[in-house]
């Protein structure tokens, strides 16, 4: 029972909680909330896995800009909730059934294959270190990077290409 | 980086520099020379199209085996450039008519292909995952560009979520099949799972997840609830589009990974692929039935003949038929996707300027309003149905023969009757056009017109040389064995 | 050091709520916060295995999926905010014209 | 390479096609002259094929073998061949075509254009059907005549042809569809599809050879059409314009036939010996019902088509009493009966050209007003009836004859059943006759109608020859198939010897 | 020599009537009424030539030969040729066939002249004696074949032509169809009797691996003796086809009928040549039946029934011709008898007897007829009420057509079986030998003899005396020569035409024996000619007793008050036709109703579309699952990943 351990399994939880709060709660800016809280949980996995610059990445870019950028669309299409009422009655119970099912099936799969003393590894130094994830990136990776870059691009017309009309359509 | 790094994507790159410069040349044709955008991607495509061929019978792996050129890519990319020709030659007219003519539109057409051709030859499952994001976020975008007409939103915003919905499934399953082999590279995967270097459990997942994401994309039963809804939706040059491209790239992005993964996992998943090719089959022509839109029973049609290439996978378990099945599919790809295209061109001209004449009862009387284009209409009918003189017969013709070979008779048999259910549907599309009298206004356009002729010469003539398409189909080896 | 199980165990768990978040909500931005769940549960996963094989390349992985997240995340509040600007109210159900 | 005449016929027809394609819709009787001469010209090359065709021997003649591609190992090729049993079967297309088609000159006054291409093409579909050696080849003209003729009945036909044209598209092509999984399944089980490298006896294990039988007799038994699976004939018959009608009846209804000789009884021979009886038990109910049925229609072509019914279980009696008598008397027969039904279809169409309707109830008497009409009618249905010195007789009485002795029915009660389908016959026959032609003339708009011109016994009369001549002196005919029908007999006795 | 070239002629029997309705067919119509019926009479007449050529080259070469013309049918070890048969035997029948057919022709002229003109349509006297010759040809073919099988062709082309003149006038009859009816059911009836000479041809080639006359014949006591059953089917099945040809029971039911068709195609087809085809057959087939004693006594009884049950009937008759008709089928019933007895030459003694006397019956009857029809004509205001076949309208012709009625006296006492006329020596011989073989058949033979006279008398009585009973009886007049002549003619052959086979001489006897083989000529015996004739003469008697007397003829049968129900039986031809109608027709036209409303269109057209319906109907029911919910597609793409899952981990 380390440190890590305690400290994990107290992160889980709070991942955990944030994730239901998130799917439950009725104001979507509450789920933000949530959902950058169970961001932060998740990074600091990441350190604990000995990824440091991903936990970095993850509290810059996730809960900083996307959040950001959820709260924005929020605010500007305004925090109208829309009334929760089902329309479809047998949704919401089969849909925990089945996810339930996928968990267990999931859960299953680890007991029976993953044996407990397979553990995480302290974090190597050299891996943990940006510089090597930056040499692996730009050399082995550059492909998938170029066209991550491309994707960007393409989002970003996209965003436009769907907004611009519109713009058009308030000067008239 | 090497220059064979460069070579190995040549199309690719030609592509999206063409597709960048067109960004820049856009701002200024956009005001003067609209006209110019469409005909200068054609342009880009055309060289792509060159560049693909320049590659031909070319066998290697470029960056590290992030990039895999063989003949399966070699079949695959001149075929995503000419049905990014033949999308554009579709898009031109129909967008002008409808006011929503967008210079972006042809450079996401760009995009997409590049992304298509990218997934063709991807020896990584990253890059496949990246390829599908680069294919489908500008299909998302292309469908919903007709806003503000609820619709085309509501299409784009479905297809993105369920698409992105499904993204995550593979992402998911990426994960497992790293955690089963250390690796996201097929041919190491490849490598690890036949010197059993792997966990089983993990790997099977992941597999199924893989499936889960890839079936979504291909519309296989239970994954393809959003194709109707997509293509009625989305202005239909993009729903062309997606019926052909969107579906050849999940096909190839199938038949590699799981030629690779298969063999070891056949067991397990041949009977899953038996029952959702048959349920595909099923589903698809059964619910088409029931449809009086052309563009969604064309969507149904589609997911049936989804159903009808599964069925190359399902005797995928021996490496006997291994090849036959993927030749098989590739071939029933180029018939399906010529009659395809075909279909929506004679559609695209049948669609009135305010999204409306896509019902069946629009098409009665076009046999006399415009013989030809009814001729056409009847091709493609045909050849969808399968009968001989027509490249859809030797489409079926060679994948019922692989079924057969790899010993499931059933499955083929149900491929067979469902085929005679599709002639129903197929068939009331022909009545309509020349048995029942009806004002039917068709808009003759060149650009439109070019691709039903062309494909539909295709069809009639190739049939009577399919040797010539067999041989290049079963030329598209996998690289790895 | 913790049992590799245990993060593991974790991302399954998040990766369901995620799906249930998805299915089970109308609001089309909660509906896209439950995405980006599923994506993170991706993301840990990877982390995970790329400690237990000491490779580099599982945190690659990440940053690629956290740019595509960010592209998507782009598309997608623009395709809403076009969608739902006239109507102040993001209900998802709205668009069950295409049906059948 | 020397100009094949099988090629020549079978492809004849396109020039027709083509012309007929270039000339305007406008320019009607150009048009009908063109398809009319190209199917003249196509018989007279059929019967100079006949001149060089030599009756002796029983093997494939003028075969024309040219690779055409190769699937996954299985070469396909264009094979084409004719022997005794086919080369009757290609007169006969060739033969009637003309026919049909002069009958047309009148009936037919709209898009003349669209009808001539259809037909000529459908002329190509029959006889490569009739021709082709290799399975593939053979599927692709048989599934082929389903375009022309769907278009034929749809287009030109009735008021109920949408219905008819689909129905008959759907039956066809489901038997069609099993037909396919038996071919594929042949070519991969020994890698190739062509019919004179298959068709040596006890090549296909027992019972592979009984699923196969099923599968191939499915589609032919949907053709011919045999007893349960016959609905679509009436609609179709009933529906299509005249031509059709005589092409249906005269030829694509030996399709089924032919294949059963072509297929089922060389390449499954243990399947058809033990299947046979049940074949002829179900073609003997056909006979009897279809005549049943036939006698209480209102419609005159619904009544000949459920006779085709009744004739047609005589064809398959006499095939599956796999002798010579059974065989020889059944392709006669399938002849005859292209003839005979050809002619009434014929005689109906002029009647319908004349009154505009098919009810039984609006005619009678016309033999006083038409008096040649009805001596050419009532000439027709003796040769359907199938009185002594007609055709149908020889065909008739030799399948019985067959029937009745032969070994693998083992029975004469399939043979004394058909039998009484003949008195059936003239029950139904003659209460047609009686219905057009005799009595008092009932309707005044009958009383003015014209009798025949000479262009309509110019489309009757050689048909009515020809019944003569085959029922005074069929020898030529039967010499003519004999060679090659011994050797099919010859093939499937072997093959049961093999069995037991 | 020059005899055996003779023979050569014999095809020309059928050819030379051919070549005369193939002129009559194509100029007849052109050339007039005088010039067709000569040529058609002519060709009649030459083929009458050519078989006494052929009688007279026989007497040379009595063995006879068979001509063959072709090959007809050859598959494997079937073959058949087209090839006639020269031998007593058919020559006997070629003989009567085209003699009693030239004077039958030769009357015609004369009696169509007028029939087409009171029927109303000139142009079809042609197509009468196209007719005329089609069924001289088949006759010929029918009776000179070799083999079954082309025996069959003419028994059927007889049974068409038979069908075509009964329907002579299509239009005419009970409701305008009548005619044409009685034209089908008299087909249909035929082929039910050729569905049994069908399965016995069959049976035969089965077991004699021929159907050639000679061959069969010569196997036939090997054959018997290995498989008396088949034999004995064989027998019973041709004895259908003869009940059917030549009327006897149960399928007799046909003839009656046939008097729609014109005096003269009763005369030569219905009562000389045609019908006498069953007996000739069992003739031609007589070894068979003396192999099979069962199948003879079958034969006798069917031939010895129908005799007495056919003159109860003619009985109870009044139209004139339906009189003749019943006396037909009894006539036959004899025939049939005799031949089933053995006693075949008597039995084509009373064929050809019959031959003379009841054509003379007919024809006379017809000129009865035509003269009535004048009398209706005659006179200011024709009366169209009377129908000139009924007896009781007519009465005392005997004045008004004194010819007509001497013949028709002569015909009716041969028929009664009067000494010395034709039919008393036929009959006798058959009563003879029924005497000799079984005695309980000739007192079934020896009633009917006894009605026979007795319907005759009653006929004579009802139409040539008393008063005349209609206007249109008053003003008959006597027909033309052209007419007359032919009656004359057979008047005088009936009279001398028990001269064929003279007790003690028997020409006919010596003669079919060259064919037939030698049976033990029959002795005349005393007795049995006394009882015969003596049952004539008082039958003709009662007849006198019970309508002579009376002036008046009564408007009810006298018969009715005597024999009451038992009359009326008669009167209604016993409702044969009613029962047939009731058990067979009915229920056979119902079945064929339901088979084709219920069975073809209510189940079987339904299949197709059914299935049809059931493919929409799951589209219907999948169509739900699509709901247009982006949430619920996921939710199924969820189930879609459980249900793997769960397959993959629990399989």
């Amino acid at each position: 029972m380390t440190i890590n351990m305690l400290i994990f399994i107290f992160l889980a939880i709070v991942a955990i909680a944030a994730a239901t709060g998130l799917i439950l709660s009725r104001n979507p800016v509450y789920s933000a909330l949530f959902l950058v809280l169970n961001f932060l949980s998740v990074a600091v996995f990441y350190l604990i896995l000995g990824a440091p610059f991903i936990a970095l990445a993850q509290i810059t870019v996730y809960a900083g800009a996307i959040m950001v950028l959820f709260l924005f669309v929020i605010m500007l299409l305004g925090a109208a909730k829309p009334k929760e009422v089902e329309p479809l009655k047998w949704q919401r119970p089969l849909a925990i059934v089945l996810a339930a099912a996928v968990l267990l099936e999931g859960l299953y799969a680890l007991i029976t294959r993953i044996s407990i003393s397979v553990t995480t590894t302290a974090p190597d130094a050299l891996l943990a270190d940006p510089k090597t994830l930056a040499q692996v990136l730009y050399n082995k990776y550059s492909l998938p990077f170029e066209i991550t870059s491309v994707i960007l691009l393409v989002a970003a017309i996209g965003a436009v290409v769907l907004t611009k009309k519109s713009v058009k359509e308030e000067g008239k | 980086m090497t220059i064979i790094d460069l070579f190995s994507i040549l199309p690719v790159i030609v592509l999206l520099v063409w597709a960048l410069f067109l960004l820049m040349a856009d701002l200024w044709l956009s005001k003067y020379k609209p006209g110019w955008t469409p005909v200068l991607a054609v342009v880009g495509l055309l060289l792509s199209l060159a560049a693909s061929v320049f590659q031909a019978g070319e066998n290697f792996s470029g960056f590290s085996g992030f990039i895999l050129v063989d003949g399966f890519s070699n079949f695959l990319q001149p075929l995503f450039a000419i049905t990014g020709i033949l999308a554009i030659g579709l898009a031109y007219d129909y967008l002008k008519r409808h006011d929503i003519h967008r210079g972006e539109y042809f450079i996401l057409i760009l995009f997409s292909i590049s992304g298509m051709m990218l997934m063709s030859s991807a020896g990584d499952l990253i890059m496949i995952f990246l390829s599908l994001e680069l294919l489908s976020i500008p299909l998302y975008i292309m469908a919903s560009l007709a806003y503000p007409r609820l619709e085309s939103e509501e299409a784009g915003l479905k297809y993105f979520l369920l698409g992105t919905f499904s993204s995550g499934f593979l992402l998911f399953g990426i994960a497992m099949i790293y955690g089963a082999t250390t690796t996201t590279n097929l041919l190491d995967i490849f490598k690890f799972v036949g010197a059993g270097l792997y966990d089983p459990t993990l790997m099977i997942i992941g597999s199924v997840l893989v499936l889960i994401a890839l079936g979504f994309k291909v519309a296989a039963v239970p994954f393809q609830s959003w194709t109707p809804d997509v293509y009625q939706g989305s202005p239909s040059p993009v729903s062309a589009f997606m019926s052909v491209g969107v579906k050849a790239a999940g096909f190839s992005a199938l038949l590699r990974v799981f030629s690779l993964i298969f063999p070891q996992l056949a067991p397990a998943l041949t009977p899953v692929f038996w029952v959702i090719a048959a349920l595909t089959m099923i589903v698809g022509n059964v619910v088409a039935i029931s449809q009086t839109n052309l563009k969604r029973m064309l969507a149904y049609s589609s997911i049936a003949h989804a159903g009808y290439l599964l069925m190359a996978f399902v005797p995928f378990g021996d490496a006997v038929t291994r090849q036959n099945s993927i030749a098989a599919a590739l071939f029933y790809l180029l018939a399906y996707g010529l009659a395809s295209l075909g279909a929506w061109a004679v559609l695209i001209g049948l669609e009135g300027d305010k999204y409306s004449g896509n019902t069946l009862d629009d098409l009665a009387g076009l046999g006399k309003k415009s013989p030809i284009s009814a001729a056409l209409m009847t091709v493609f009918m045909l050849s969808f149905t399968g009968i001989p003189l027509t490249l859809g017969f030797w489409g079926k013709f060679y994948l019922f023969r692989t079924t057969i070979e790899g010993g499931f008779i059933g499955l083929a048999i149900i491929g067979l009757l469902t085929s005679l259910i599709s002639a129903f549907y197929y068939l009331r599309v022909v009545v309509k056009m020349y048995f029942t009298e009806g004002e039917t206004n068709f808009h003759w356009n060149f650009w439109t017109s070019a691709v039903a002729i062309f494909a539909g010469l295709a069809l009639l003539v190739f049939s009577f040389v399919p040797g010539w398409f067999f041989e290049l189909a079963a030329r598209a080896t996998l690289i790895g064995f | 050091m913790i049992p590799i199980a245990f993060p593991l165990g974790l991302a399954i768990i998040l990766f369901c709520m995620g799906i249930v978040g998805f299915i089970v909500r109308k609001n089309a931005i909660v509906i896209f916060m439950s995405l980006e769940l599923m994506f993170n549960a991706a993301n840990l996963l990877f982390i995970t295995f790329a400690n237990q094989f000491q490779q580099v390349d599982g945190q690659i992985f990440v940053i690629f999926i956290m740019v595509t997240a960010a592209a998507e995340v782009a598309v997608g509040l623009a395709m809403i905010v076009t969608i739902f600007r006239g109507k102040h109210n993001v209900d998802i159900d709205q668009l069950t014209n295409l049906k059948g | 390479m020397t100009l094949n005449p099988l090629l020549l016929v079978t492809f004849f027809p396109l020039i027709g096609v083509l012309i007929v394609l270039l000339l305007k819709p406008a320019w009607k009787n150009a048009l009908r002259w063109t398809a009319l001469s190209t199917a003249l010209v196509t018989f007279g090359l059929s019967i100079w094929m006949l001149t060089q065709f030599n009756a002796a021997s029983g093997d494939m003649q003028f075969e024309f073998l040219l690779p055409w591609f190769n699937l996954g190992g299985n070469p396909i090729g264009v094979h084409f061949g004719v022997d005794g049993i086919s080369i009757l079967m290609v007169l006969l297309t060739t033969f009637l075509t003309p026919l049909a088609i002069l009958s047309t000159w009148k009936a037919v006054a709209e898009k003349v254009k669209g009808f001539m291409a259809f037909f000529l093409l459908l002329e190509v579909g029959m006889l490569g059907v009739f021709l082709s050696l290799d399975m593939v080849l053979f599927y692709i003209f048989w599934e082929f005549t389903l375009i022309p003729m769907y278009f034929l009945i749809g287009l030109w036909g009735g008021e109920r042809r949408v219905y008819a044209a689909v129905k008959f598209f759907l039956y066809t092509f489901a038997g069609s569809i099993l037909m396919l999984a038996g071919i594929l399944w042949i070519g991969l089980q020994y890698g190739s599809f062509d019919l004179s490298l298959l068709s040596s006896a006890g090549l296909i294990p027992a019972t592979a050879q009984l699923w196969l039988f099923g599968a191939f007799g499915l589609a032919f038994a949907i053709k011919v059409p045999m007893f349960p699976l016959h609905s679509w004939l009436p609609d179709a018959h009933t529906e299509a314009p005249t031509a059709g009608s005589v092409i249906l009846a005269g030829v694509l209804l030996k399709m089924g036939t032919y294949g059963f000789l072509r297929f089922n009884l060389p390449l499954f021979p243990n399947a058809s010996m033990q299947l046979a009886p049940w074949m002829a038990g179900v073609a003997v109910i056909g006979i009897i019902y279809g005549a049943a049925v036939a006698y209480r229609q209102k419609d005159v072509k619904r009544l000949v088509a459920y006779s085709s019914i009744s004739h047609l279980g005589f064809v398959v009696l006499g095939i599956f009493a796999l002798n010579l008598q059974g065989i020889q008397g059944a392709i006669l027969q399938m002849v005859n009966h292209g003839l005979s039904t050809g002619a009434l279809f014929l005689v109906v169409g002029l009647l319908y050209e004349r009154r505009h309707t098919r009810v039984l109830e609006n005619f009678g008497g016309l033999w006083k007003v038409m008096p040649v009409m009805g001596t050419l009618a009532l000439i027709t249905v003796l040769s359907s009836v199938g009185l002594p010195g007609l055709n149908g007789f020889v065909g008739e009485f030799t399948i019985l004859l067959g029937t009745f002795k032969s070994t693998v029915l083992g029975s004469p009660w399939f043979a004394g059943v058909a039998t009484f389908g003949v008195i059936l016959a003239a029950v139904y026959l003659f209460h047609m006759f009686q219905k057009l032609f005799l009595g008092p003339v009932t309707h005044d708009e009958n009383l003015k109608l014209k009798d025949v011109s000479v262009r309509e016994i110019l489309v009757l009369a050689p048909i009515l020859l020809l019944a003569f001549w085959i029922g005074i002196y069929p020898k030529p005919f039967f010499m003519l198939m004999a060679p090659a029908v011994e050797k099919l007999a010859v093939l499937v006795q072997n093959a049961a010897s093999l069995v037991h | 020599m020059e005899s055996t070239q003779l023979f050569n002629l014999v095809p020309w029997v059928v050819f030379l009537p051919l070549i005369g309705l193939g002129i009559n067919l194509l100029v007849g119509r052109r050339l007039g009424e005088v010039f067709a019926g000569t040529l058609a009479s002519l060709a009649t007449g030459l083929a009458f030539v050519v078989s006494i050529l052929l009688a007279v080259a026989l007497t040379g070469h009595t063995e006879g030969t068979t001509v063959v013309l072709a090959d007809w049918i050859t598959i494997g070890d079937f073959t058949t040729r087209w090839a006639f048969r020269v031998d007593t035997l058919s020559v006997v029948m070629m003989l009567v066939v085209s003699g009693v057919g030239m004077l039958i022709h030769i009357y015609s002229i004369g009696y169509m002249h007028n029939d087409v003109r009171h029927n109303g349509d000139a142009g079809r006297f042609t197509r009468f004696f196209v007719f005329l010759n089609l069924f001289i040809a088949a006759m010929m073919i029918l009776v000179c074949a070799d083999n079954f099988l082309m025996m069959f062709v003419g028994w059927e082309g007889v049974g068409l032509c038979s069908y075509l003149l009964i329907g002579f006038w299509f239009e005419k009859g009970k409701d305008g169809i009548g005619n044409a009816i009685a034209a089908k059911k008299a087909f249909i009836t035929n082929r039910v009797g050729d569905f049994g000479l069908l399965i016995a041809m069959l049976l035969i080639f089965t077991n004699f691996g021929t159907l050639q006359f000679d061959q069969v014949f010569s196997q036939a006591a090997v054959v018997a003796a290995a498989k008396p059953g088949v034999m004995l089917l064989i027998t019973l099945f041709m004895l259908l086809g003869v009940a059917g040809k030549s009327a006897q029971l149960p399928l007799f039911v046909w003839l009656p009928d046939a008097m729609a068709g014109p005096t003269p195609v009763s005369a030569l087809i219905h009562a000389a040549t045609m019908v006498t085809a069953g007996v000739y057959l069992v003739a031609r087939s007589s070894v068979f039946y003396a192999l099979v004693p069962a199948a003879q006594t079958v034969v006798t009884w069917v031939g010895a029934a129908t005799a007495l049950f056919a003159a109860t009937i003619a009985v109870g008759q009044y139209d004139i011709k339906k009189v003749l008709a019943y006396s037909t089928i009894s006539q036959l019933g004899f025939m049939v008898a005799a031949v089933g007895m053995g006693a075949t030459v008597a039995g084509m003694f009373h064929l050809v007897t019959h031959a003379f006397f009841k054509g003379l019956l007919f024809l006379a009857a017809g000129s009865v007829i035509q003269g009535v029809e004048r009398g209706m004509h005659h006179g200011a205001h024709p009366d169209h009420d009377t129908d000139p076949q009924d007896m009781r309208q007519m009465g005392g012709l005997r004045k008004q057509m004194p010819l007509t009625f001497w013949v028709y006296l002569i015909g009716a006492l041969a028929l009664a079986g009067i000494a010395p006329l034709a039919g008393f020596f036929s009959k006798d011989e058959i009563l003879l030998s029924a005497w000799q073989t079984q005695p309980a058949i000739f007192i079934v033979l020896a009633f009917a003899a006894f009605l026979t006279a007795f319907y005759m008398g009653r006929q004579l009585i009802m139409v040539f005396f008393g008063k005349p009973q209609t206007k249109a009886a008053e003003h008959a007049t006597e027909s033309p020569l052209v007419v007359t002549l032919p009656l004359v003619i057979l008047a005088a052959l009936s009279v001398l035409g028990g001269a064929l086979n003279f007790p003690g001489v028997h020409t006919l006897e010596t003669w079919l024996s060259h064919t037939l083989g030698e049976g033990e000529p029959a002795h005349f015996n005393w007795l049995v000619a006394g009882i015969s004739l003596a049952l004539a003469l008082c039958g003709l008697g009662i007849a006198w007793l019970i309508y002579g007397r009376k002036a008046e003829v009564a408007k009810v049968d006298p018969l009715k008050k005597g024999l009451g129900p038992v009359f009326m039986g008669m009167e209604s031809k016993w409702w044969v036709d009613e029962f047939y109608q009731a058990v067979l027709l009915n229920p056979y036209k119902a079945s064929a109703q339901f088979m084709a409303e219920q069975v073809d269109l209510g189940v079987i057209d339904r299949i197709g579309g059914g299935l049809a319906a059931g493919t929409r109907m799951l589209a219907e029911g999948i169509r739900k699952f699509q709901n247009g919910y982006i949430r619920t597609y996921a939710l199924w793409m969820l189930l879609g990943l459980v249900v793997i899952m769960t397959y993959i981990f629990f399989k």
